[in-house]
């Protein structure tokens, strides 16, 4: 039991700081948090893939004489990827958040949704 | 072992100052403690690389020195100007 | 011209008159020519067709193949013939007397109008002819569209509420039962051709028989059975020239034909025997024809009398064909077109009286007979053979209909008949009585009128004398009746 | 045994961090905040192993989000969080599931770290093995990106070109009209 | 920035060096960590701290906005490009080993000139991002 | 050898630098004196650090980039600290003071 | 040449073609260049089906590099089929694009708009073509990216909260994909989709491949806009530009089910899906109450768009509950519907863009005598209506048939129902708009008809509507053959 | 002159960075050196204040001077943390800056930074405000030790 928690306390570190990045994207109404919080929940996904990936004793996956045991470098490939998508993702968003607290004079959801209601 | 030790303490160091980051209790206090936070993260990573045996690591340190540094001006231009478009230069008038 | 070709003709004539209309809409008197002709032409079309159906042939044509045994299929056989016949005859009648109603009352929309009444006449053909159910349920669905914008062709919010009542049990009853029953009906069978003796004989049986006989019933709601029969009455909204289509010509008669057709030659008598389901149809039928004409009796306004009227008479139709007997399944064809001819004559009657004298209720038609003879002769023609008494074409499909369920000791058919027979009697002869002998009241009218504008007396009085025509020369339709079941009577 | 204090300590930094920031109401000390967690993540990314991702990391995350943020922040000059009306409940019940559903899917996943994982064994042995020989770059990863899964990212650099012209689209329109309109001044 | 004699300083000795730095990391991506990606991050970084400290429009009239625009379909351009390169010289796409004698060449430039695309496209887009945010509210 | 041990010192009083640096950041009272304590004991502890780990590298390519990163460092800390008391002070923060304050500020 | 890389420059054609159009003038040469990219694309999906509609399997190697190492593009029919309905439907809304984007886009955002139209274009034949579950994950982002800005260009300011919701679901559901994705690799280290599948076995039972088939399922259920997951729809549908809609409208969402099948049949398998996890007790009564509850609430709704786009919830209703189904008539059902519901749906909102053109208005008050004002295009909207609606020999009739056979071979009765009262539903809030605009007196004296650069395309959508509910024989075979596909039969 | 000077210490600064010695790798050093050098001067920042080259041996000599204040400095901070009770007295003094560039006032504030105990909050044109941690290190400051090591040139050019 002890090696099984022992085997996967990273992962479950990992989700946690996953939910708490969720929680903040689903129960927060202020745009900006959100966004932070999207990119909490995403860096964490990050986490687990580069956990999965890691070999005990490796060493990053850059051929180098004297070392034989390296970490996937699958994991780190498509993390790279996701890492752009994720700073693509918050851009866009920032720019709505933008464009939103010009077209309604605020950045908290329930206000926005009262003034669209209102009309 | 002595990378470790090293490491260890600026584990510790860091600690301290991520609770001042959180603990405020002013903007310039986490600024300040955030510009503290990123600099021991570059030494961090820089132990790292000896102590893995991976100096090719270094350039991450590097890198981490570098934004750190660039996040700290971004943050002290918007508390001083509340915006990023201002002309630097117009008020050089200060030092003359 | 082959029998084939014919079959597409009679579809095709009333779209090319519509298209013709659409294109002289701005002439009004070329558009009425044009209509008139169409009219002319398809029913030329149609009898062009009678020998050879006479002659006991099938001619049938496919269209296209949506998928196996989905195919756009016509098929003309005796019972279609039938109506064919009945809803090609009345159109010219009805295009004439639409003229004479449509200018007598300066109505709006009138390209609108004659478009729309061409496209529920092919679609009409369309059922009539049509070889399988999912032809006729095209067709059926395109009748309910087109005759839409007839009945909210006033386009008040009163009409276009009416429209939602027309249109709502209409299509949700066709789309969610009858739509689904075919499916399951291909499901079952693989097929959807109408055949003798019914496809699905042999392949259903027990509560799912029962089942999909009432998504049937149900699904053709232009035959109204009750409980949703209520467009019927919304209906009225719309220009008598319209009413009489509806109730007549094209769509109940629509209605009560697919539900004859349904049991022929999709069940067959002979499965529907065995079952539990066809009883409770019966007395579903026996309980509309009852409760309708209760309604009826209570009805001041003459259209709305009217309407009442012909549910329960679409419900003599549905009764005939449950009795299950070969007698009254011919009593049933004959309805139709006995019906057809009384019922149209009874609402030209009323429209000419609407468009003459601007009257609506029962209770201002007192003395109105010798102000309006021909009308009123022609009304009580209509509402004799509605009654059912020689010598109208309504006596000879209840005499059969009795003489059925007699064969079929069914009972409670008989009695159904003959209460209803006596309430018939009891909702009309107070009108005709009104019209001839009671004195007109004297407050009452301000301008004097005379008789209907003489393109509407004509076709009312065509009208009237087709159902007593019917009553003396009832061989060719009997013949067609009677080789619906196979020619033994 | 260093790698994996190093590991524990960095990830309840972490959490502690995260936790901060859901706390928190200051939308310029959640800024601050999340700069912080970036770092902290791509430090984390380091000991894992991961050379590259921590790079990026820290350039994008640490560097770009946080001065994006800073920047909307400007913008919007909105800095303090409103209090939610109601209760999160639900948000609540939504994040304890799925972490409950993803506590249960890593149940079966290979220990952390274990080289045995099928993770380790089938697809990625080759790049390792072959990959210098086959792309001439030491760097794996390098490799792989390029190389392998080159298409990948192309998607990516595509990705990141329609941020421009989205942000374009959004916010890069009132510029030229201001420009003349000081040139003129 | 108002009080801004040391950062300007400062600037002016940190930016030439972060440039370097970026492309250096641009071209050694093979062998250490790093890449196109990180590289236009590091480039664009360059700009933005010159943007902070500078003003925005001078640094807008150092890197008009058209040529960014131009630049980031650029690099995606030089990317997409060398796939359809190795599709004409026979090979599949984005197969670099075509590209040149030996397949291990090949590789290598590939490798190379897609990186830089991956560099020009990131950094372009950056700055592209940075100005909209920061121009935008400008009076 | 020798290395070895200027090594252990630098990094070992580095760390130890770090430590006090940090702990400064809390014993002291206001925000001024907390950027003492935080910005500049830092210099000297990183230097130290990179000091010590220059000296395990010799002289190679780690060690140039331990010298940039130095540079890096050097340049950016005081310039950082520097900046954030300027804007505190401009942001209206006051300093704490001492009442037999000689200073005229 | 073209022959061999047919389906690598089906999508690498508008990517490249993306950054070009992107630094044109802005003027009508964007509009060309995109419109001659998306014939291109048109020509080269159809292609690609007549290579693969005989059940054979295009496979092509990107880099050069041998699957699962390298990233594969693996082409069978189901692929090609849902290729050329994007394809397709790219190519019928960019001649109606020309006029409506010149109205409601800013003239110096021309450009910029076709080339966030091309990379959409480009990210959604990315994910159909791809045999890599990451590279779709990527190309899923190229779409959903584009199309949050291209929402966003709507010119009310609902637009703006609308590609805002949206793009917080969206990410929320890229990024559980992403876990899926995490969690299916932890266990069989590959990410190709046919080496999933084949490794499956192995590790079938770990609870960690569940997880991960769950994660995935919600992920791309989001996108799919399932209920109670669609929230995002509605509005995204409504405020965006006219084009966007029609475009994102007939395809996106088909895309998300194409992925959705491709999942649970082609890489976690129906066995795993049905009989160890028993999705169908999840899927169907989700997908059955969408039908009902989306229908209802758009019948409540006054702007039309906003009405359609719940009508579209109702519809992704009735696609799921072919997949839910899982039985070769249900799953020729869902693909028949993906295809229909494009046509109809395109068909629907073409018309609709017509009369925001004409008129500035798609409010239900706004539209009152419009068809004796606009004539063609209210006849075009009548007839898609009745597409939508299921009337036979439109489309609708179809895709509801296949439906229904296959629910009847179940015997599941309640599901007939739920489709007969969707069908129900969609009479009456079609019809209020039908009568709104046929027998209401009109409010606009001096609206004319659209021009025939938007009718044209409408009306042959139209065409195609009744022309694919009559001759199905190339719907329905290609829909069967790669329905026997998917549950692993000879097609 | 000073375009030259950036353009070599370049150079030197990728051989450093780089350790790669292909032709390719050079060629591309060469390229990247060429654009850094061309992106500075257009952006107008390769001036006397970032490459100081003639008071190369100055700097020298004060960069001696400054560490040697920094350890001394640090060692004084270190105590007063680890002392118990009260060990500080903030305080915010103006010290005077006699340098004449702009480049000498800067190098003297970061030096003052630097030095642990001293912060330099605010520079203007003849002095700079310095937040101290006690008395001392202000006076000493006052003296103008440090200031006289810092390196200058002789007169304000440029500007």
């Amino acid at each position: 039991m002890i090696e099984y928690i022992l085997g996967h306390y990273n992962y479950w570190i990992v989700i946690f700081l996953m939910m708490t990045g969720f929680y903040i994207v689903i129960s927060r109404g202020n745009m900006i948090k959100k966004i932070a919080g999207l990119n909490i929940f995403q860096v964490s996904v990050f986490l687990l893939y580069i956990s999965i990936g890691n070999v005990r004793d490796g060493t990053a996956p850059i051929i180098t004489e004297g070392f034989t045991v390296y970490s996937n470098p699958l994991p780190h490939v498509l993390i790279l990827t996701a890492i752009v998508v994720g700073v693509a993702t918050t851009s866009l968003a920032l720019a709505l958040v933008v464009r939103i607290r010009e077209a309604y004079g605020t950045i908290e959801e329930d206000e926005i949704h009262n003034k669209d209601q209102s009309l | 072992m002595m990378f470790t030790v090293a490491m260890l303490a600026i584990l510790i160091t860091m600690g301290l100052a991520l609770a001042r980051a959180l603990l405020g209790p002013t903007v310039y206090d986490r600024i300040a403690a955030v510009n503290m936070f990123g600099t021991k993260t570059v030494l961090l990573i820089a132990v790292f690389a000896f102590l893995s045996g991976r100096t090719d690591l270094l350039d991450i340190a590097i890198i981490y020195a570098l934004i750190n540094f660039i996040g700290v001006i971004a943050v002290l231009k918007l508390v001083e100007q509340g915006n990023f478009h201002t002309d630097g230069n117009n008020d050089k008038a200060d030092t003359k | 011209m082959t029998a084939e070709q014919a079959i597409l003709l009679a579809i095709l004539i009333p779209l090319i008159g519509a298209l013709l209309i659409g294109l002289t809409g701005k002439k009004p008197n070329l558009r009425e020519t044009v209509s008139l002709l169409t009219s002319i032409t398809l029913l030329g079309t149609v009898l062009s067709l009678l020998p050879t159906v006479l002659d006991g042939q099938q001619p049938s044509v496919t269209l296209l193949e949506i998928a196996p045994g989905l195919a756009i299929r016509f098929d003309l056989e005796p019972l279609g013939m039938l109506f064919a016949c009945v809803a090609a005859l009345l159109w010219p009648i009805n295009t004439l007397y639409s003229i004479g109603y449509m200018r007598g009352n300066n109505e709006q929309h009138q390209t609108r109008f004659y478009i729309c009444f061409a496209i529920a006449l092919s679609s009409t053909m369309g059922i009539a002819m049509a070889g399988n159910l999912l032809t006729l349920f095209i067709c059926y669905e395109v009748l309910t569209l087109s005759t839409y914008p007839l009945v909210t062709h006033k386009g008040n919010e009163d009409a276009l509420k009416a429209g939602r009542v027309y249109l709502g049990i209409l299509l949700s009853t066709s789309i969610g039962f009858l739509l689904l029953a075919i499916l399951w009906t291909w499901h079952l069978t693989g097929t959807l051709d109408f055949k003798a003796g019914g496809i699905l004989a042999g392949k259903v049986a027990g509560p799912e028989l029962i089942i999909l006989l009432f998504l049937y019933m149900y699904g053709i709601g232009k035959a109204a059975l009750m409980p949703i029969h209520r467009w019927l009455p919304a209906a009225m909204v719309a220009p008598t020239p319209v009413s009489a289509l509806l109730h007549a010509v094209a769509v109940v008669k629509a209605g009560v034909f697919s539900v004859v057709k349904v049991v022929v030659y999709v069940f067959g008598l002979d499965m529907l025997k065995i079952s539990a389901g066809a009883d409770w149809i019966l007395w579903l039928a026996g309980f509309t024809i009852l409760v309708a004409s209760i309604i009826a009796l209570r009805q001041d306004n003459l259209k709305r009398r009217l309407a009442y009227s012909t549910i329960s008479q679409l419900s003599y139709v549905i009764l005939a064909i449950f009795i299950l007997a070969p007698l009254s399944t011919v009593a049933a064809a004959l309805h139709i077109a006995a019906h057809a001819f009384g019922k149209i004559t009874l609402f030209f009657a009323a429209g000419s009286i609407y468009t003459a004298a601007h009257k609506t209720s029962i209770s201002q038609l007192n003395g109105i007979g010798y102000r309006m003879p021909w009308t009123m002769t022609a009304f009580s023609i209509g509402a004799i053979s509605m009654i059912g008494l020689p010598p109208t074409a309504g006596f000879l499909s209840k005499w059969y209909m009795l003489m059925g369920a007699f064969q079929e000791q069914q009972l409670f058919a008989v009695l159904v008949i003959v209460a209803s027979t006596l309430l018939n009697a009891a909702y009309f002869i107070p009108i005709i009585y009104a019209a001839w002998f009671k004195q007109p009241k004297q407050d009452e009218h301000e301008h004097s009128h005379g008789e209907a504008p003489r393109a509407i007396v004509l076709a009312l009085m065509i009208t009237a004398a087709l159902t007593l025509l019917l009553f003396f020369f009832p061989d060719v339709p009997l013949q067609l009746a009677t080789s619906l079941t196979g020619g033994h009577s | 045994m260093i790698d994996t204090i190093l590991d524990v300590t960095l990830l309840a930094f972490i959490a502690v961090t995260a936790i901060a920031i859901l706390r928190l109401r200051n939308l310029f000390a959640i800024i601050m905040l999340f700069g912080i967690f970036s770092l902290l993540s791509a430090g984390l990314f380091v000991v894992l192993d991961a050379a590259d991702v921590a790079f990026t990391e820290a350039a994008v995350g640490a560097g770009i989000s946080t001065v994006l943020l800073l920047a909307t922040l400007a913008l919007t000059k909105e800095h303090e969080e409103k209090i939610p009306s109601h209760r999160p409940w639900l948000p609540l019940l939504v994040v304890l599931v799925t972490g409950a559903a993803l506590i249960y899917g890593t149940l079966d996943i290979a220990p952390f770290g274990s080289a045995s994982a099928p993770a380790q064994t089938h697809v990625a042995p080759l790049y390792l093995e072959q990959g210098m020989a086959q792309t001439g770059v030491p760097n794996v990863v390098t490799g792989v990106l390029a190389s392998y899964r080159g298409f990948d990212t192309l998607g990516e650099v595509t990705v990141i070109f329609t941020a421009g012209i989205a942000v374009l689209l959004l916010i890069g329109g009132r510029r030229r009209e201001n420009q003349t309109r000081k040139e003129k001044e | 920035m108002k009080h801004n004699l040391i950062l300007r300083v400062v600037s002016k000795i940190l930016i030439p060096l972060i440039i370097l730095f970026g492309l250096y990391v641009q071209f050694h991506g093979d062998f250490g960590p790093g890449g196109g990606f990180q590289a236009g991050v590091i480039f664009s970084s360059a700009f933005i701290l010159y943007s902070l400290v500078f003003g925005l429009d001078t640094a807008e009239k150092i890197i008009p906005p058209p040529v960014l625009k131009v630049l980031a379909s650029l690099g995606v351009l030089l990317y997409a490009g060398t796939g359809v390169a190795s599709l004409l010289l026979g090979g599949n796409y984005l197969d670099y080993s075509v590209l040149a004698k030996t397949p291990l060449a090949g590789q290598h430039i590939g490798i190379i000139v897609i990186e830089l695309g991956v560099g020009i496209t990131v950094a372009a887009v950056m700055l592209i991002i940075f100005f909209a945010f920061a121009g935008r509210g400008r009076t | 050898m020798i290395t070895d041990v200027l090594s252990w010192f630098c990094l070992v009083s580095g760390g130890l630098l770090g430590v006090v640096g940090g702990i400064g950041m809390h014993r002291f009272p206001d925000f001024y004196s907390r950027l003492h304590a935080a910005g500049t004991t830092d210099t000297l502890c990183a230097a130290l650090f990179l000091l010590g780990l220059g000296l395990q590298a010799g002289l190679s390519l780690a060690s140039a980039k331990l010298a940039l990163i130095f540079v890096f460092l050097f340049f950016t800390s005081p310039t950082a600290s520097h900046s954030v008391a300027n804007a505190a002070l401009h942001g209206g923060l006051k300093p704490l003071q001492d009442e037999h304050n000689k200073g005229d500020a | 040449m073209i022959e061999t890389h047919l389906s690598l420059l089906l999508v690498v054609i508008p990517l490249i073609a993306a950054p070009i159009v992107a630094i044109l003038p802005n003027g009508r040469l964007p509009w060309l260049v995109t419109l001659l990219v998306s014939l291109s694309c048109l020509v080269l999906a159809i292609m690609q089906l007549w290579n693969v509609a005989d059940g054979s399997i295009i496979s092509y190697e990107l880099g050069g590099w041998a699957p699962p190492w390298g990233i594969e593009y693996r082409i069978d029919v189901i692929n090609a089929f849902v290729a050329l309905l994007v394809a397709g439907v790219a190519a019928v809304t960019l001649p109606y694009a020309l006029l409506s984007v010149e109205k409601e886009i800013p003239t110096k955002q021309i450009s910029l708009f076709y080339s966030a139209f091309l990379l959409c274009l480009s990210g959604l034949l990315g994910i159909t073509q791809t045999g890599d579950i990451f590279n779709l994950f990527v190309f899923l982002e190229i779409s959903s990216l584009s199309s949050y800005a291209l929402i966003s260009l709507g010119k009310q300011r609902k637009a703006l909260t609308a590609a805002y919701q949206y793009l917080f679901m969206g990410t929320i559901g890229a990024t559980f994909i992403l876990i899926g994705i995490g969690l299916a690799y932890a266990v069989t280290g590959t990410l190709n989709m046919a080496d999933l599948a084949a490794r499956l076995p192995e590790v079938e039972a770990t609870r960690t491949l569940q997880t991960a088939f769950i994660f995935l399922l919600i992920g791309v259920a989001i996108k799919l806009a399932v209920f109670p997951l669609h929230l995002w729809l509605p509005n995204a549908y409504a405020y965006a530009p006219s084009v966007i809609t029609i475009f994102l409208a007939a395809t996106a969402t088909k895309v998300a089910a194409y992925v959705l099948i491709r999942i649970i049949f082609t890489v976690f398998g129906a066995s795993l899906a049905f009989q160890e996890m028993h999705i169908h007790w999840l899927l169907l009564p989700l997908a059955s109450i969408a039908v009902i509850s989306a229908s209802l609430v758009a019948i409540f709704q006054y702007n039309i768009k906003r009405m359609l786009a719940y009508s579209s919830v109702a519809q992704i209703g009735y696609i799921l509950l072919g997949i839910g189904i899982a039985s070769a008539t249900g799953l020729t059902a869902s693909l028949l519907h993906l295809f229909n519901h494009a046509l109809m749906k395109a068909a629907l909102f073409m018309a609709l863009g017509a009369v925001l053109y004409q008129v500035g208005s798609v409010a239900l008050q706004d539209m009152a005598g419009l068809g004796r004002r606009m004539p063609w295009t209210m006849a075009a909207f009548v007839a898609g209506g009745l597409s939508l609606i299921g009337v036979p020999l439109t489309v609708g009739f179809i895709s509801k048939l296949y439906l229904i056979l296959a629910a009847f071979e179940q015997g599941w009765w309640w599901l007939i129902v739920v489709v007969a009262i969707g069908s129900l539903l969609a009479i009456v809030y079609i019809w209020r708009i039908v009568e709104t605009a046929y027998f209401k007196p009109t409010s606009h004296s001096n609206v004319t008809e659209a021009p025939l650069s938007l009718l044209l395309p409408l009306w042959l959508i139209v065409i195609a509507n009744f022309y694919f509910g009559i001759d199905t024989s190339l719907t329905v075979s290609v829909s069967e053959s790669a329905a026997n596909m998917l549950l692993g039969g000879k097609p | 002159m000073k375009s030259v000077s950036l353009f070599i210490l370049s150079c030197l600064l990728w051989l450093l960075l780089s350790g790669h010695f292909e032709v390719l790798m050079l060629a591309l050093g060469l390229a990247s050196v060429i654009l850094t050098v061309f992106l500075s001067l257009r952006m107008n920042i390769v001036d006397h204040e970032s490459y100081p080259i003639n008071l190369t041996f100055k700097v020298l000599r004060f960069f001696i001077f400054l560490w040697r204040e920094i350890i001394l400095a640090n060692i004084d901070v270190v105590v007063r943390i680890l002392k118990p009770g009260k060990t500080i007295s903030p305080r915010l003094a103006n010290v005077p800056l006699p340098q004449k560039t702009d480049l000498g006032r800067v190098i003297y504030a970061n030096a003052i930074t630097l030095t642990p105990g001293t912060v330099s909050v605010q520079l203007d044109k003849e002095t700079v405000a310095v937040h101290a941690l006690a008395q001392e290190t202000v006076d000493d400051l006052q003296t103008g030790r440090m200031a006289k090591m810092v390196p200058e040139e002789q007169k304000d050019i440029g500007k």
